[in-house]
C-alpha cells in the first residue's frame, strides 16, 4: 500500500515536471512580451528593459525554468526595489503583471473553485445518482423513459448553454433567484450559498446527466450478475436486490468517476466561472494566458495537473476501497 | 436419508405425493433466431430425501429445468407451460411473497460457479445472515451466529472469523462451501444443485460432493443436481434421469441407468466418458528420435519482488510418434509449460532443445524457421479463431508459402476433408460451426503447417463428452498417421489415460511424477498423484460408495 | 472420420459479414435512433446546401442591415422575435442586422466539419499511440501512458486558447480547431485501444498467428485492427457530440474561427449579453447546439448498443477527460 | 493618453483582453419605461455627510502606489487617498476640464519661456499620521516613480524633467534627481528640458503626490500608501479587491476645495462581473443602494432593458471623455502610400453600422474628426472625404480608379479579439462589410490583445491598415495630437503613437509654438486648426466617440460627471 502510494505519487511528480516543461515551452514561442506588458503603456525602451531584467526574462528559457524549480523545491526571493522579498517553497513565483505572489493568487483563487465544485458533487450525487437508481429501478417503464429523455438532453447540452438557460429561467422570467454574484464564504455564508446555488445547479445538472447514466447501467449490470441471480432464487423482493445489491456495483465506479471529476473541477471549470463571474482558478488561468503571465500559468496548470493527478490516485484508493476485490499495484 | 427420516414431514404436501412433481413442462424463449424450446414437456417427480440427477450435454435443457423449480424465468418473457409443484406449491402462479417463502425456505439453489454467484462486496456471513434472516424471523444477531453456526458445519475453519470475509478472499472450494452453508442456513425441503462442480478441480469436486453427501444424510434433504458429469451423478444420486433436447431420454435408479442404459444416447454418452478403467493405447511405438527436449525449464510473470514462478524446474523429452500427457489442476503450470515448448512464451531458465537445437533463447527472427515445425492446438475453439475471417482464410495462413493460390486452397480443402469436415465450407465463418467443429478446424489448422510436434493445450476440455471423444480419437489417428510427437494437456485424468504414452503429473509449477501410463495410473509413486487418481468420480455407485469411504478413511487423500 | 454430431452453439464476438446486418436490425427497432439519425440526416443536408438556402432566402451570412436594429437601444432588432419576417426567417442579430438563419446554417457547416475532422485525427492518433503501447514493451507503454497522464492532466481549454494565440492568422482556423482538438484530445481513445489491444494480443487466434510466422506488424494489421475497429467505432460515435461542445466552447472562449464567419459558439459568446433583451438570439444557436449533440449522442448510444450491448456502459466512463465545463 | 480615473482600469482589462468578463447581461432586470435623464440624480436634496459608500467594480485596484498610477488623481479611488500639486476641477460639464490647485497654493509659476515651474505647498497639510507634509515629500514621490519596480506611469516626467531620461530611482541612485529643486519645505522647482505650457496638466498626476521616505516599502508601498486626502486605507485584501477606506483625521478640509468626502466609509468591492455590478446597481437592495462604479458602464444589451424603464433611466449617469476611436494608416505599407486609397476608404466607412456595432447611438457618436468634440480641445469641426451616414461607394471606387485600382483592392485589417467594442472583431467586420460595397476586400487578422498592441505600437512591424484609439490624458489638445502626429515621438524601439510615422517639419515646429503657451484659451483653437489641416492628409480614418453611460444605486447623491473624465467623481458622492 505505502510503496504502491510512493510509486504513484512518484509518477504523479514526474507528470507535472513534464507539464511544467511543456508550458514553459509552449509560452516561450507564444507571441506578447511580458516585460512591455508589466511596466505599463507608454513605457520606453529603457524602462522596458529594467524591467526585463527584474523580472529574469533576460536569461535563457532553461536558466529561468531552473530557477522556477529552484522555487518550487527550495524557495527564493524577489526585489521590490528596497527588499528582497522572501518567498518560501514551494514558490511558484511572482505574477508578471501584478507582482503578486502566484502561490497565494492561488490560495485566495482556490475557495471560489472549491466551492464550485463541492456544491456541484453535492447536486450529481443526489440528482445524477437518484435519477439513474430511479430508471433503473422503474426500468422499462413510462417514468424510466421520461429519465432517459431527460438524461440524454442533459448530455446534450453545453454547461454554458444549460447555465445561460437556467439564467433565462429561473432569473429573468420567475425572478426565484437573484443575480448570482460569488460572495466568499468566510464573508457571508448566507449570501455564499444563495448566490452558488445557480451555478452548483448548472454545472451539477450538466456533471448528472452523465452520472445518471453510469449509475443506471451499473445497477442494470449489477442486476444481470450471478450474485443477484442467487438473492433472488433465496426469495429477496426486487427492491431489496436494487437498493441492497445492485446500487452496492455502482458505488465504486461512481466513486472513482466522481474523484476524478472533481479533481479536474478543482482545477477550475473554465466556462461556468466565466458564465457566472466566479473569480477561480479556471478564470486566473485564462487571464493569465492571455496576458502573457508565465508564472500564474504555470503555477496555475501545476496546481490543476495535481489535482488531476492526485485525484486519479485518490479514485483508485477510493475505488479500493469501496470494492474489495481490485489489488493496488 | 428416507422421507421418514425428515423431522419436517408435515410438509404442504399431502401424503404420499412426491416433494417435487413436474409434469409436461415446457419452457420455449424467444431469441433473435427464433423460438427455442429449451425444455419439451419434461416429467419428473422427486420424493423427500430422495436425490435424482439430471444429467445431459450442453443445451439439453437441465439447467432451465433447475430454474423452473424455484420459479426463475418470472418476468423474463420466457413461456412456461406445464405443471410444476413443490411441495405443493406452483412457483409459476404462486403470488409474490408466497413464491418467496418456496425460494430458499422450500427449494434452495446452488450455483455452479461461486464466486459470481456471491455478492462480491459483502462479507459472506453477512449474506448468509441476510438470506437466512428471509425466512426466519430472527434478530440480525442470531442471524449472523447462525451464518457462522452452518459455515463451521460446512467445514469453514475459523468460522467466526472468516464470515467476515468478503468472497474474493475465499478459495473456489471455500466458495462453494459457502454456498453450501447458504442453502443450510435456511432449512430447505429439497437443495436444487445446478452443477454445483464444474468450477473445481477434481479433488476439491469429490470434497464439495462428499460433503453434500454429508449434509444431505444429515438432514434429509432431497437433492436435484444437474450435471454433465455421468461420474458426479454417480457420485450423489439415487435416480438419474438423461436429457438430451429439452426430453427425457431415460430415466431409473442410478446403477441401472449405468450398467445397463436402455436408450441408444446413454449408451453414447456412456461409452465416450473416459475412464480409469477403460481401455489404453496399444504400447508405445518403438523408441523415436528425440524431437523436444526440455531440461529445467523455468517461468516467471512480473519482476523483483511481486514475481510468480509458474513454472519451476521441468524437464521432459518427447519422441516422434509418441504423445505426452500432461495433468495437473488449475494453476499448476501446465499450460504455461506448453506455451513455453512452443515458444509461444519465452522461457526465464533452462534449455529447450528442438532436434538438438537450442530454441528457448533464439529471437523471434531466428525463431521463424521452427516456427512452423511447433503447433499448438487451443483449449477454447471459439476465441483461437478469427471470428472475421473464413476458416479457410485462417488454415491458409499456414499452409507454407511457395505452394500458390490455388495449391492453398487445394491444401485446405484436402486439411478440411481429413479432419473430418465438409471441404465445401472453408468460405465459412467461425460462428457457423459448433465446438467440436471449431476445435476440428484448430487442428487442421495446426497441420497445415506440417508440423513436427503438436501442443494440444486442454484441447477437449470445452467440449462435451460425446464430441470429446471424437475429437481425442481424431487426434490419436493422426499422430499414428503422421508420426508427430504430441503433448496433450489435460486436467482430466481418465483423458490423459486414453490418449497417452506417457504422462507427467505438474503440481505448482512442477512435474512431480512421470513415466508411462501404466506406471503412473498403476502404480502412483508420488501422494499428489494418489489423491489426485482417488479423487476421480467413478461410474458406478457402489464403488463411488466405496471410494467415498476410503476417502473418508483417509482424508490425507483429499486434505490438499 | 467420424460424423460430426454436435449442433452449433452460439459464439461470442461477431463476424465482420453480420455486424451491419445485425446493427440495422436493432437500430430499426428504436425510433429515438432513427428520429435521430434523421435529424442529423437532415442538419448535413443543410448544412452543405448553406450556400444555396441562403441564395434561396435571398441573404447573405455576412450583409449589414442597420435598418433592422434600433440603434438608440444599443442595437436591438425592430420588432418581434428578434425581428423575424417573412425575409428573415429567424430574426437578425443585434447591432449588425445580419440575417441568422442563414448564418445558423453557415455556423453548422464549421461545428460539424470541425467535429468530424477532430474526431478522426483522435481516433488516429489513439490507435497508433494505444496500439504502440499495447504491443511495444515495458518501457514504451510506461513511455506512452506517462505522456497520456500528462495530456490528461492539461486544461484542455487553457492550452487550446494559447495554442490558438501561437499559430499564424493566416493559417485556415477550422484546420488549426480540427488539429488543436485532435492533438489535445486523444488520450481516451488511446487508454481505450491499449486497454483492448492488451486484451487481444492475449486472444488465443492472436498467439495462434505467431505460430503461422508472422510478424507483429502483420499480426497488428490482420488481427488486432479488425478487432478494434467495433470498440474505436463506438467510442468515435461519443467522440463527435464531445468534439461539437469543445468547438462551441473554444469559440464561446472567443478563440473559434475567425469572424465575420459564424460558428455556434462564437454566436452563443455574442448572445449571452442579450438574453433578456433578444432571447432569441440566444435560443437559436443554443437550441441547434442542442439537438445537434443531443441527435449524435442518441445515435452514437444506439450504434454503440447495438454493437455491442455488454461494452456500452464502459466506454461511457472514459469520456470524462474531454468534457468542457 | 491614458483616460482618466475609472476609465483607466477598464482600458487595463480592454488591453488585457478579458473575453470572459463580458459575463452575462443582467438578470432580475429594470422595467418599465421612460427616457434618458442628466447626468445628476437625486439633486432635489441636500447632500450630507456620512454613511457608506460602496463601490462595485471589476477590476481590483491592484495598483495602489501612486507611482505606478498612470491617470489624474490616479483615476477615483485613489484621488480620495493621493493628493497631488495641481487636480481637476471637480465640476460637471466643460467647467471640469480645468486645472485647479490642490497641495500647492496655485497651478504653477512658469518662468519666461515655460521651462521651469515653480509651486508653494498650502499651510497645515499633513499625512495620516500628523506628520506634516513638505516639499521634500513630492520631490521623493517623483523620484520613485522612476524606479523600474514602480513602471507603469505616464511618460511625461521621464521626457520632460532634465536628467529624467537616464534616472533610475531612489534604491539605485539615493542623490535623487537634481532637476527638481526644494530650496524650502514649501517650495518646490521643476526644470525642464523644452517649454510645457501644459505642465500643470502633468502635476494633477499621481506622481506628484508626497511619499514619506520613512515610510517607503518599494513594491510593497501599495498595500498601505499614506494618506494625504480625505480617506486613509484601513483595509486592502487579495492585492485590492477589498478595499476600505475610512476619514484621515488629519485631512483639513479648509486646505481642500475640491474634495467634498459626504461618505463616512468606502467600501470597494472588486473582482465583480460586470453584468453583476450593473445588476447590483440596478437592483439597488440593501447597501448596493448607496452604491456606484468606477470602471463598469452599460452595455448595448443592458440599454436595450434599460430603455423602458423611467426610474432607471434616472439614476444613468452619461459622460463623454476625450476619446476616439479610428482606423489608422501606416502609409509605409503598400497600398496606403498612396493617399487616394486612404481616401477611398474615408469615403467608404459606413459609421452607421460602426456605431451600432459599438453599442447603437447611446454609446457612440459618429466622428469625421479626430479632436474629440469639446471646447477644451479647441475642437473645429470637418468632414474632408464625406462618407454621409452610410457610406459612399461610388465616391470610393472611382478614387480607387484614380488610384489605379479599377478591379478594386485586397488588404488586411489588424484588430483585436478584445470584447471591447472598440478595437474589436464588430467593429473591424462592420468595416469590413461596407470596404466590400466599394470593392475593397478586406481580410481580417484578429489577434489576441497583446500582440495586437504590440503589433500596432511598433515602428517595425506595424501593418498598414489596422483599428486604433485614443484617449486623452488631460482635456488639451497636446495629450492628443502630440504623441499622434509629432514626429520625433516616433520610438523605434517603444510603444509607438505615431501610427502614421508622421515626421512633417510644419506640423512639428507648429506643436513646439503651442506648447510654449501658458494660456490654455489661447492655445486651443490652434490645436483645433491643427487637427483640420492634419485631416486633409487621410492619415486615419476617425469612426466614433463613445459615450459612457452608468448607473448609480438609489440613494446615491451628488453625481458630478465632469467633461475630463466623462464618469461620476467619487468625492463629490453624497448617500445621505
Amino acid at each position: 500500500m505505502t510503496r504502491y502510494l510512493l510509486r504513484r505519487l512518484a509518477g504523479a511528480a514526474l507528470v507535472l515536471l513534464a507539464l511544467s516543461v511543456l508550458v514553459y515551452a509552449l509560452f516561450y514561442v507564444v507571441p506578447g512580451d511580458p516585460a512591455r506588458l508589466a511596466c505599463g503603456e507608454r513605457c520606453n525602451p529603457a524602462q522596458i528593459a529594467q524591467v526585463r531584467a527584474r523580472l529574469g526574462l533576460e536569461d535563457g528559457v532553461l536558466t529561468q525554468y531552473l530557477h522556477f524549480l529552484q522555487g518550487v523545491v527550495a524557495g527564493r526571493s524577489h526585489s521590490t526595489g528596497t527588499a528582497l522579498v522572501p518567498c518560501d517553497a514551494p514558490c511558484l513565483g511572482l505574477s508578471y503583471q501584478t507582482g503578486q505572489q502566484v502561490t497565494a493568487l492561488i490560495l485566495e483563487r482556490l475557495p471560489a473553485t472549491a466551492s464550485l465544485a463541492l456544491g456541484a458533487l453535492v447536486v450529481w450525487l443526489l440528482v445524477g445518482v437518484g435519477t439513474g437508481l430511479l430508471s433503473a429501478l422503474r426500468r422499462g417503464g413510462p417514468t424510466e423513459r421520461i429519465l432517459t429523455v431527460l438524461t440524454l438532453a442533459g448530455t446534450g447540452t453545453p454547461v454554458f448553454v444549460l447555465g445561460l438557460l437556467l439564467l433565462m429561467a429561473v432569473c429573468a422570467h420567475l425572478q426565484w433567484l437573484p443575480f448570482p454574484t460569488y460572495v466568499p464564504l468566510g464573508e457571508d455564508p448566507e449570501q455564499w450559498a444563495w448566490n452558488m446555488l445557480l451555478p452548483w445547479l448548472t454545472l451539477g445538472l450538466f456533471e448528472s446527466a452523465k452520472y445518471a447514466r453510469l449509475t443506471r447501467s451499473s445497477v442494470l449490470e449489477t442486476l444481470a450478475d450471478d450474485h443477484i441471480r442467487t438473492f433472488r432464487a433465496y426469495g429477496a423482493a426486487e427492491r431489496t436486490l436494487v437498493t441492497r445489491h445492485a446500487l452496492r456495483g455502482a458505488v465504486p465506479p461512481v466513486v472513482a468517476v466522481s474523484a476524478v471529476d472533481l479533481g479536474s473541477m478543482f482545477g477550475g471549470a473554465v466556462l461556468t466561472e466565466s458564465l457566472f463571474g466566479i473569480p477561480g482558478l479556471g478564470r486566473t488561468l485564462i487571464d493569465g494566458v492571455r496576458q502573457v503571465d508565465l508564472p500564474v500559468v504555470v503555477g496555475v496548470t501545476l496546481v490543476m495537473g495535481a489535482f488531476v493527478v492526485l485525484a486519479g490516485v485518490l479514485a483508485d484508493l477510493l475505488h479500493a476501497a469501496a470494492d474489495r476485490r481490485v489489488v493496488l499495484t | 436419508m428416507t422421507p421418514t427420516a425428515d423431522p419436517r414431514t408435515t410438509g404442504h404436501a399431502p401424503a404420499g405425493r412426491p416433494l417435487v412433481e413436474v409434469r409436461d413442462l415446457t419452457v420455449e424463449f424467444d431469441t433473435a433466431d427464433g423460438t427455442v424450446r429449451a425444455v419439451d414437456r419434461l416429467s419428473l417427480t422427486l420424493d423427500a430425501g430422495r436425490a435424482l440427477a439430471l444429467v445431459g450435454e450442453s443445451g439439453s435443457g437441465k439447467s432451465t429445468v433447475a430454474a423452473a423449480l424455484l420459479g426463475l424465468h418470472r418476468g423474463t418473457g420466457a413461456r412456461v407451460t406445464g405443471t410444476v409443484l413443490v411441495d405443493g406449491t406452483d412457483p409459476a402462479a404462486a403470488p409474490p411473497a408466497v413464491l418467496r417463502r418456496l425460494r430458499g425456505g422450500l427449494a434452495a439453489m446452488v450455483f455452479q460457479d461461486p464466486l459470481s454467484a456471491l455478492d462480491p462486496y459483502l462479507a459472506i456471513g453477512d449474506q448468509i445472515a441476510e438470506v437466512h434472516r428471509l425466512h426466519h424471523p430472527v434478530s440480525r444477531r442470531a442471524a449472523r451466529a447462525r451464518a457462522v453456526e452452518v459455515l463451521d458445519r460446512v467445514g469453514i475453519p475459523d468460522a467466526a472469523r472468516r464470515a467476515r470475509s468478503r468472497p474474493h478472499e475465499f478459495s473456489g472450494g471455500m466458495r462453494q462451501r459457502a454456498l453450501l452453508a447458504m442453502a443450510l442456513a435456511c432449512d430447505p425441503r429439497v437443495v436444487v444443485a445446478d452443477e454445483p462442480t464444474t468450477a473445481l478441480d477434481v479433488t476439491v469436486q469429490a470434497q464439495i460432493l462428499d460433503l453434500l453427501h454429508e449434509l444431505r444424510h444429515e438432514t434429509g434433504t432431497a437433492l436435484l443436481l444437474v450435471t454433465h458429469d455421468v461420474g458426479v451423478a454417480a457420485e450423489s444420486a439415487d435416480e438419474v434421469l438423461v436429457m438430451r433436447g429439452g426430453r427425457e431420454v431415460e430415466r431409473g435408479p442410478v446403477g441401472r441407468v449405468l450398467a445397463a442404459p436402455a436408450a441408444p444416447y446413454t449408451r453414447r454418452l456412456l461409452d465416450a466418458v473416459p475412464r480409469l478403467d477403460g481401455p489404453v493405447r496399444p504400447p508405445a511405438p518403438p523408441e523415436g528420435e528425440p524431437l523436444l527436449e526440455a531440461v529445467g525449464l523455468r517461468k516467471e510473470f512480473g519482476r523483483g519482488r511481486s514475481a510468480v514462478t509458474a513454472v519451476t524446474d521441468a524437464s521432459l523429452t518427447l519422441r516422434a510418434g509418441e504423445t505426452l500427457g500432461l495433468v495437473g489442476e488449475s494453476g499448476s503450470g501446465k499450460t504455461t509449460l506448453g506455451r513455453m515448448l512452443v515458444r509461444l512464451l519465452d522461457p526465464t531458465g533452462g534449455e529447450l532443445r528442438y532436434r538438438g537445437e537450442e530454441i528457448g533463447r533464439l529471437d523471434e527472427r531466428r525463431l521463424r524457421p521452427f516456427r512452423r515445425e511447433l503447433q499448438l492446438v487451443f483449449q477454447d475453439p471459439a476465441s483461437s479463431l478469427n471470428p472475421r475471417r473464413t476458416i479457410g482464410d485462417s488454415i491458409a495462413e499456414f499452409v507454407p508459402r511457395g505452394t500458390g493460390g490455388a495449391g492453398t486452397r487445394a491444401r485446405v480443402r484436402d486439411l478440411l476433408d481429413r479432419v473430418g469436415l465438409d471441404p465445401d465450407r472453408l468460405d465459412a465463418y467461425p460462428h457457423e460451426f459448433s465446438g467440436g467443429q471449431r476445435q476440428r478446424v484448430g487442428i487442421a489448422r495446426a497441420l497445415a503447417a506440417e508440423p513436427r510436434v503438436i501442443v494440444c493445450d486442454e484441447p477437449v476440455s470445452a467440449l462435451d463428452v460425446t464430441t470429446q471423444a471424437q475429437v481425442t480419437a481424431l487426434l490419436c489417428d493422426l499422430q499414428a498417421e503422421l508420426g508427430l510427437g504430441l503433448v496433450f494437456i489435460a486436467h482430466d485424468l481418465a483423458v490423459v489415460r486414453r490418449v497417452s504414452d506417457r504422462v507427467a503429473v505438474m503440481r505448482a509449477g512442477r512435474i512431480v511424477e512421470q513415466g508411462t501410463v501404466a506406471e503412473v495410473y498403476d502404480t502412483p509413486a508420488d501422494p499428489y498423484t494418489r489423491s489426485l487418481l482417488a479423487a476421480v468420480p467413478a461410474l458406478d455407485p457402489v464403488l463411488a460408495a466405496e471410494r467415498r469411504a476410503r476417502r473418508a478413511r483417509h482424508p490425507e487423500l483429499a486434505g490438499i | 472420420m467420424t460424423a460430426v454430431t454436435d449442433a452449433p452453439a452460439p459464439v461470442a464476438g461477431t463476424p465482420a459479414t453480420g455486424a451491419a446486418r445485425q446493427v440495422w436490425r436493432r437500430l430499426r427497432t428504436r425510433p429515438a435512433a432513427l428520429v435521430s439519425a434523421a435529424v442529423l440526416l437532415l442538419l448535413i443536408v443543410l448544412a452543405a446546401a448553406a450556400p444555396l438556402l441562403a441564395a434561396l432566402t435571398g441573404q447573405d451570412p455576412y450583409a449589414y442591415h442597420d435598418e433592422l436594429v434600433d440603434s438608440a437601444r444599443g442595437g436591438v432588432p425592430h420588432g418581434a422575435f428578434g425581428g423575424a419576417s417573412a425575409d428573415h426567417w429567424l430574426g437578425v442579430e443585434p447591432g449588425t442586422g445580419r440575417d441568422l438563419f442563414v448564418r445558423l446554417l453557415y455556423g453548422a457547416r464549421i461545428s460539424l466539419l470541425v467535429a468530424v475532422g477532430a474526431t478522426a485525427l483522435q481516433i488516429l492518433i489513439g490507435l497508433v499511440v494505444g496500439l504502440a503501447a499495447g504491443l511495444g514493451n515495458r518501457w514504451v507503454d510506461g513511455l506512452l501512458g506517462r505522456v497520456t497522464d500528462v495530456l490528461v492532466a492539461l486544461p484542455m481549454l487553457v492550452l487550446a486558447v494559447a495554442l490558438t494565440a501561437v499559430v499564424p492568422r493566416d493559417f485556415p482556423r477550422p484546420l488549426l480547431l480540427i488539429l488543436v482538438i485532435g492533438l489535445l484530445g486523444w488520450a481516451g481513445t488511446s487508454r481505450i485501444v491499449r486497454a483492448q489491444t492488451l486484451v487481444l494480443k492475449n486472444l488465443d487466434h492472436v498467439s495462434a498467428a505467431r505460430l503461422a510466422g508472422s510478424g507483429r506488424r502483420r499480426t497488428a494489421r490482420r488481427e488486432l485492427l479488425p478487432a478494434l475497429a467495433a470498440p474505436v467505432l463506438t467510442y468515435a460515435a461519443i467522440l463527435v457530440p464531445t468534439n461539437i461542445v469543445v468547438e462551441a466552447s473554444l469559440s464561446f472562449l472567443g478563440v473559434g474561427v475567425t469572424p465575420p464567419t459564424p460558428s455556434w459558439g462564437q454566436m452563443l459568446s455574442t448572445a449571452q449579453t442579450w438574453f433578456r433583451a433578444d432571447p432569441a438570439y440566444v435560443l437559436l444557436p443554443a437550441g441547434s447546439l442542442f439537438v445537434t449533440v443531443l441527435a449524435s449522442t442518441v445515435l452514437g448510444d444506439a450504434v454503440r448498443t447495438a454493437l455491442d450491448p455488454r461494452e456500452a456502459s464502459r466506454l461511457r466512463v472514459g469520456t470524462a477527460k474531454e468534457t468542457a465545463r | 493618453m491614458r483616460p482618466s480615473s475609472a476609465l483607466s482600469r477598464r482600458l487595463a482589462v480592454a488591453a488585457t483582453g478579458l473575453v470572459l468578463t463580458t459575463g452575462v447581461a443582467a438578470c432580475a432586470g429594470p422595467q418599465g419605461a421612460g427616457d434618458e435623464a442628466g447626468s445628476g440624480t437625486g439633486a432635489d436634496a441636500a447632500p450630507r455627510k456620512g454613511g457608506t459608500l460602496t463601490v462595485l467594480n471589476s477590476e481590483a485596484q491592484s495598483d495602489f502606489d501612486p507611482a505606478r498610477l498612470y491617470t489624474s488623481g490616479g483615476g477615483n479611488v485613489p484621488s480620495l487617498v493621493f493628493r497631488t500639486l495641481t487636480t481637476r476641477n471637480r465640476e460637471a460639464g466643460a467647467a471640469g476640464t480645468e486645472v485647479v490647485p490642490d497641495l500647492a497654493t496655485d497651478t504653477g509659476r512658469p518662468n519666461k519661456d515655460a521651462t521651469e515651474w515653480t509651486y508653494t505647498l498650502k499651510d497645515g497639510l499633513k499625512f495620516e499620521d500628523g506628520t506634516p507634509i513638505t516639499s521634500a515629500d513630492v520631490k521623493y514621490g517623483i523620484e520613485r516613480s522612476f524606479a523600474a519596480e514602480l513602471s507603469g506611469g505616464a511618460p511625461y516626467l521621464r521626457d520632460w524633467l532634465i536628467g529624467g531620461d537616464t534616472y533610475q530611482g531612489p534604491y539605485k541612485d539615493p542623490k535623487g534627481l537634481a532637476s527638481i529643486v526644494t530650496p524650502d519645505p514649501k517650495t518646490i522647482v521643476f526644470k525642464l528640458r523644452k517649454p510645457e505650457g501644459e505642465f500643470p496638466f502633468v502635476a494633477t498626476q499621481t506622481q506628484f503626490a508626497p511619499v514619506p521616505k520613512a515610510k517607503d516599502a518599494g513594491a510593497a508601498y501599495e498595500e498601505h500608501p499614506v494618506s494625504s486626502g480625505p480617506y486613509k486605507v484601513v483595509e486592502n485584501e487579495n492585492d485590492g479587491e477589498r478595499l476600505v477606506l475610512e476619514r484621515n483625521e488629519h485631512w483639513d478640509p479648509k486646505t481642500d476645495d475640491e474634495r467634498k468626502a459626504y461618505p463616512d466609509r468606502i467600501d470597494v468591492r472588486s473582482g465583480l462581473d460586470e453584468a453583476v455590478v450593473n445588476q447590483r446597481l440596478a437592483t439597488s437592495a440593501g447597501a448596493d443602494s448607496a452604491a456606484v462604479t468606477t470602471d463598469t458602464n452599460l452595455g448595448p444589451a443592458e440599454l436595450a432593458q434599460i430603455g423602458s424603464d423611467k426610474e432607471l433611466a434616472a439614476r444613468v449617469g452619461t459622460g463623454r471623455f476625450g476619446f476616439t476611436n479610428y482606423i489608422a494608416f501606416n502609409p509605409k505599407v503598400k497600398p496606403f502610400d498612396n493617399p487616394k486609397v486612404r481616401q477611398a476608404i474615408s469615403h467608404a466607412v459606413n459609421r452607421t453600422s460602426v456605431v451600432n456595432a459599438a453599442g447603437g447611438s447611446a454609446l457612440a457618436e459618429a466622428a469625421t474628426t479626430f479632436l474629440p468634440e469639446k471646447e477644451a480641445f479647441g475642437h473645429q469641426p470637418y468632414d474632408h472625404f464625406p462618407a454621409g451616414k452610410t457610406g459612399d461607394p461610388e465616391k470610393a471606387k472611382q478614387l480607387l480608379k484614380e488610384a489605379g485600382f479599377p478591379d478594386g483592392l485586397k488588404v488586411t485589417l489588424l484588430h483585436s479579439t478584445a470584447q471591447n467594442r472598440a478595437t474589436s472583431p464588430e467593429i473591424a467586420t462592420a468595416v469590413q462589410e461596407a470596404l466590400a460595397k466599394a470593392g475593397i476586400t478586406v481580410e481580417l487578422d484578429g489577434q489576441e490583445p497583446n500582440s495586437f498592441n504590440e503589433k500596432r505600437w511598433s515602428v517595425k512591424d506595424a501593418p498598414g491598415f489596422f483599428l486604433s484609439r485614443w484617449g486623452a490624458d488631460w482635456p488639451a489638445g497636446s495629450a492628443f495630437l502630440a504623441p499622434i502626429f509629432d514626429g520625433r515621438q516616433i520610438v523605434a524601439n517603444g510603444s509607438n503613437y505615431n501610427h502614421a510615422q508622421l515626421d512633417d517639419p510644419a506640423v512639428n515646429r507648429e506643436i513646439d509654438e503651442i506648447n510654449k503657451l501658458t494660456d490654455l484659451k489661447a492655445a486651443a483653437p490652434r490645436w483645433g486648426a491643427l487637427d483640420r489641416k492634419i485631416g486633409e492628409q487621410a492619415l486615419d480614418v476617425p469612426l466614433f466617440h463613445p459615450v459612457y453611460k452608468r448607473l448609480v444605486g438609489k440613494d446615491v447623491k451628488n453625481v458630478v460627471i465632469s467633461d475630463w473624465t466623462g464618469v461620476l467623481d467619487i468625492s463629490q458622492v453624497a448617500v445621505r
